[in-house]
């Protein structure tokens, strides 16, 4: 059982602590978490920024940048994702083991951004895999990608281990492969994943059909 | 026609023993050492290199499609996107061209201000482009630490002056945005005398470095006259000898004013290329030292230039710069309407990889990565 | 260096017979440039590299022109029986008319070349030469300058990949940028772009267009 | 001698190390969160909406021109034009916008819309801790969230909203002494007039 909060600090100042077995374990994972190194774009500078002396990310236990997706818990999609590059960022997110995050670092990772007219831009990275922490910015500051790091980490923190909000790698039949989509003649296939991206509801006047 | 005068210049075809089977690796587009998403095809005859072919457009972002569609102004910002180490000469270059388009002049305090913000650029792109050199070398983060914490000081500087670290939407045609921040000319004065500091750490840590020149002396090695007819500009170019700046040919902006040398290779390997880089960052040092007690006061920019309803003549341009990277070039095309007809952007970084094959067929697999890491490119300008 | 009128007499004088003209740029830039047929192209651009210096091939790419409807103003001169001062005379007139004809349109490949042996000179313009395919549609070859230049190579490829300018004699035409299985040529001003305009929180103008397109497309519902 | 080119480089990053301990110029960590770099001036993040007094719909400076959403190159601004119009600051009766959306996850912080704005409406704010797990409702930014007073603007950017609050006052009194100006020949046209008619009555008064 969970140790009431108040409790838990009064006791803390006697020298006594008490955590529970989900609140260790949760501290474990959250900190220790390993990005992959994995760089798209221009954001990928930010986040080699924050990695380097003035901000160094290691104060967070995320220094360990691994190159390959087997032993990374992290991906930090930083950039922008383009139709072609888009059926190996799924491959590599399909080749990381679970329990494995996803932050959508910058405006053209969520949404495609300025790029987001492009013909060969993806608009967004959540079409394909489902995106954890989204970080607003065109590059967000290194500041920013450790808020969002903390962001997670409080996500982390959260997760119970069991019931229904349990993390991924618990849940026996959480879906672990991704469709890879397929470069075609004129555009990926499928262009979305509708069981990770449902089609939001409208929310501009114009979306809804209101005043065309 | 002289028949001798038919001279092509093509990779070498590498001799395979029938008997012996080729190992093909996909090298990227993810790949710890390939600067962002850049895939090479490679061949391989044990260790030695036998094919390569280059496979472009994992960072395809239609830049110039996206132009067309837009204004001249709005595509502004989206030039700090193409090299995305040194924004300020993209824009430096894109005005260009189109005050050339225009025939717009620059007042003379935007062109101080203009050379200044330019070689900050070269500085800190130069002191990350060996960074990430002794990185791929395997040189684990000492020389990119070093490199980084000069850049966040220029990078302070930038966005004290344009309001951003590495997206700075700075210059305007005719001029630039904003006038200096107040003290702003007295900080850069400052970081500037501590700069020669930081480049002799940095010779001190990697000049005489043997390792260094084991694995960089005698690699990669460039012949001049294939670089020239391959287009090969800026470092890359100079490392093999030939004497060909943009801002000593061109005389564009006012480097005319400032005394500096450019520095020359002999071999064209990769210690060369290393070498030109901390010899360039030393010139860029030399002129920042000329330019900042000189800059004049008065207006930044051209009254003529107006930030909406921008239309020029119809008629064509191409302006470039040397940019940090080479010779970075834009191509405009007006037909009298708000938005460019055609907007072509010259990346260096994709021309100075033309040679790439050249510079591998024949080397060990391990030199690849490191061959490819002296070019210094930015996926963001190869693909666009 | 040379202008672009000096040169094109130089080449007519030098290789005789062939087809070369001189394109005029009337932006301040003052890029003029030589428009050569694409049968005499790699003739012309031998002789640029060897005989008159431009060693460096700075910049190649296409520009898509369109079909197009030009009105001209023609003047016809004829004879017309009039009544001058009560008299019935012969007249000269001049008619001006407005004809409107289509143009077909053309893709063109632009080449930018320097001189790097000659050094700095000023001005320091470029050589600007172009070549022109017979439409846009199925005759859209045209021969390759990497023999001469190598810097064209990629270059021509991108050419090839986004405008669809097959280049005779380039030793490795594929696509450069887009996936090898896409069909079209992305930066002709006739490409539409695939529909993907499924949430468009903030359009307007052609986005708001394309996203009322694709919710209709999808029947309304979502 | 072999290996003395290495040793000088470990040389430079030891005395770096060491250097470390007694100097503070190298110590360049900044311990983001509880430690943070000096504000810069002109920083810029997202755009915000600027309002005067103390009601943010009634205040803002915005008056619907759409000149912004014409401009912004990704075309992540969305406006709504009112149909009708509300007094503003100086009290002239003005559009306003009934929506105004930003969608934060494609802005580029490219700062165009700031410099085309005639009306000092929109300003960039340095507000950058923004991630969030909503993808669908935290990105956009709709009017009630971009608004902000202006004592806001001069927090984060003072020499410019100086400048911008200088600029303002000086059109404010320039409508009213025109304001004044038109007042006063009204009313000198008024007593005039009556004058007039007075002298026209006088007379027939007279007769």
């Amino acid at each position: 059982m969970a140790v009431e909060p108040d409790l838990k600090i009064e006791l803390g100042k006697q020298g006594v602590f008490v955590t529970t077995l989900n609140e260790l374990y949760n501290w474990g994972r959250r900190n220790s978490v390993w990005p992959m190194q994995f760089g798209l774009a221009c954001c990928a500078i930010e986040m080699i920024a924050t990695t380097m002396a003035r901000y160094d990310l290691a104060r967070f236990g995320a220094e360990v940048f691994r190159p390959s997706p087997r032993q990374a818990d992290l991906m930090i999609i930083s950039g922008t994702v383009t139709k072609k590059m888009a059926p190996q960022v799924v491959r590599l997110y399909n080749q990381m083991a679970e329990p494995r995050y996803v932050i959508a670092m910058g405006a053209c990772a969520i949404s495609g951004g300025p790029f987001k007219q492009g013909y060969n831009v993806l608009k967004g990275i959540d079409r394909y895999i489902p995106v954890d922490v989204h970080i607003p910015g065109c590059p967000p500051r290194p500041e920013a990608l450790i808020h969002a790091f903390m962001t997670l980490q409080k996500k982390i923190e959260a997760q119970p281990l069991t019931g229904e909000k349990r993390p991924r790698h618990l849940d026996a039949d959480a879906q672990g492969e991704f469709p890879v989509p397929v470069p075609a003649a004129h555009d990926l296939q499928p262009p979305v994943n509708r069981l990770v991206w449902p089609l939001p509801a409208p929310t501009t006047a114009s979306e809804a059909g209101e005043n065309a | 026609m002289s028949t001798s005068a038919i001279r092509s210049y093509l990779p070498p075809v590498i001799e395979v023993d029938a008997e012996n089977e080729l190992l093909e690796v996909a090298m990227g587009p993810h790949h710890p050492s390939t600067h962002g998403v850049f895939r090479m095809d490679v061949a391989l005859d044990g260790e030695r290199v036998v094919r390569l072919k280059p496979v472009f457009g994992y960072l395809h972002r239609n830049h110039e499609k996206i132009a067309e569609k837009t204004t001249y102004l709005a595509s502004m910002p989206y030039t700090d996107r193409l090299d995305y180490f040194c924004s300020m000469t993209n824009n430096w270059a894109y005005a260009l061209a189109v005050e050339k388009l225009a025939g717009l002049e620059v007042p003379e305090r935007a062109e101080y201000i203009r050379v200044i913000t330019a070689e900050l650029t070269r500085i800190q792109n130069h002191a990350s482009a060996i960074g990430f050199l002794m990185q791929e070398m395997g040189a684990s983060g000492t020389p990119l630490m070093y490199a980084f914490r000069e850049r966040e000081k220029i990078l302070d500087l930038f966005e004290e002056l344009s309001g951003s670290r590495m997206m700075c939407n700075y210059m305007r045609f005719g001029g630039c945005r904003v006038d200096l921040p107040e003290g702003w000319l007295d900080r850069v004065s400052r970081l500037v005398a501590e700069l020669p500091r930081f480049v002799d750490e940095m010779e001190a840590l990697l000049t005489g470095n043997e390792i260094l020149m084991a694995r960089a002396q005698g690699v990669g090695v460039l012949k001049p006259d294939l670089a020239v007819n391959a287009g090969v500009t800026g470092v890359m170019l100079r490392a093999t000898g030939v004497n060909y700046d943009v801002r000593k040919v061109d005389h564009y902006g006012i480097y005319d004013r400032f005394a500096f040398r450019v520095p020359l290779g002999d071999h064209g390997d990769i210690y060369d290329r290393y070498m030109l880089r901390v010899l360039e960052m030393r010139e860029s040092i030399r002129i920042l030292e000329q330019a900042l007690p000189q800059i004049p006061a008065g207006p930044i920019l051209d009254p003529k230039s107006k930030p909406r309803g921008f239309r020029p003549k119809p008629g064509e341009a191409y302006g470039r710069i040397e940019a940090p990277k080479g010779e970075l070039g834009f191509y405009l095309i007006s037909d009298g309407s708000g938005n460019p007809y055609r907007y072509r952007v010259r990346p260096p970084s994709l021309i100075n990889l033309t040679i790439l094959e050249d510079m591998c067929l024949g080397q060990n697999v391990a030199d690849v990565v490191l061959i490819f890491g002296s070019v210094d490119i930015v996926l963001g300008e190869v693909d666009r | 260096m040379k202008t672009a009128e000096e040169l094109l007499s130089e080449l007519q004088k030098a290789l005789p017979g062939v087809q070369v003209s001189l394109v005029l740029n009337p932006s301040p830039s003052a890029q003029h440039a030589l428009l050569v047929a694409a049968a005499d192209a790699l003739r012309v651009a031998f002789y640029l590299r060897d005989e008159a210096g431009y060693d460096y091939c700075s910049n190649a790419t296409g520009v898509d022109w369109l079909d197009r409807e030009v009105a001209e103003k023609v003047r016809t001169t004829r004879t017309v029986k009039k009544d001058v001062d009560g008299v019935e005379q012969e007249v000269e007139e001049t008619i001006e008319q407005t004809v409107k004809r289509m143009e077909s349109g053309y893709l063109e490949a632009v080449y930018h070349l320097y001189s790097m042996k000659m050094g700095p000179t000023d001005p320091h313009l470029p050589m600007v030469l172009r070549m022109r395919t017979e439409n846009r549609t199925d005759r859209t070859e045209l021969p390759s300058l990497t023999p001469v230049w190598r810097s064209a190579e990629f270059q021509e490829r991108e050419i090839f990949d986004l405008y669809g300018i097959v280049f005779r004699g380039h030793r490795d035409l594929r696509r450069l940028l887009m996936w090898d299985e896409f069909e079209d040529h992305p930066m002709r001003r006739d490409y539409v772009d695939p529909d993907d305009y499924e949430y468009e929180p903030t359009p307007h103008d052609e986005v708001l267009k394309r996203a009322e397109a694709h919710r209709a497309a999808q029947g309304g519902a979502q | 001698m072999l290996g003395e080119g290495i040793l000088k480089g470990l040389a430079e990053t030891a005395k770096n190390f060491a250097g470390s301990f007694v100097s503070e110029e190298r110590l360049t960590t900044v311990e983001y969160p509880e430690q943070r770099l000096p504000q810069i001036e002109n920083t810029r993040d997202f755009p915000f909406l600027v309002y005067d007094g103390e009601d943010p719909m009634a205040g803002l400076r915005c008056v619907s021109c759409q000149i912004c959403e014409k401009e912004c190159p990704p075309k992540c601004i969305y406006i709504v034009k009112s149909t009708d119009k509300k007094p503003d600051y100086v009290g002239k009766a003005q559009f306003y916008p009934t929506r105004f959306d930003i969608d934060i996850s494609v802005c580029m912080s490219c700062q165009i819309c700031v410099e085309v704005c005639p009306f000092d409406a929109i300003k960039m704010d340095t507000e950058f801790e923004l991630s969030t797990s909503d993808r669908f409702g935290g990105l956009i930014l709709d009017k009630h969230k971009l608004a902000k007073p202006n004592s806001y603007y001069q927090k984060i950017h003072p020499t410019e909203a100086a400048e911008v609050d200088g600029r303002l006052e000086e059109e404010k009194q320039k409508l009213e002494a025109k304001a004044k100006a038109a007042a006063e020949a009204a009313a000198a046209k008024a007593a005039a007039d009556a004058a007039a008619k007075n002298a026209a009555v006088a007379p027939e008064g007279q007769a």
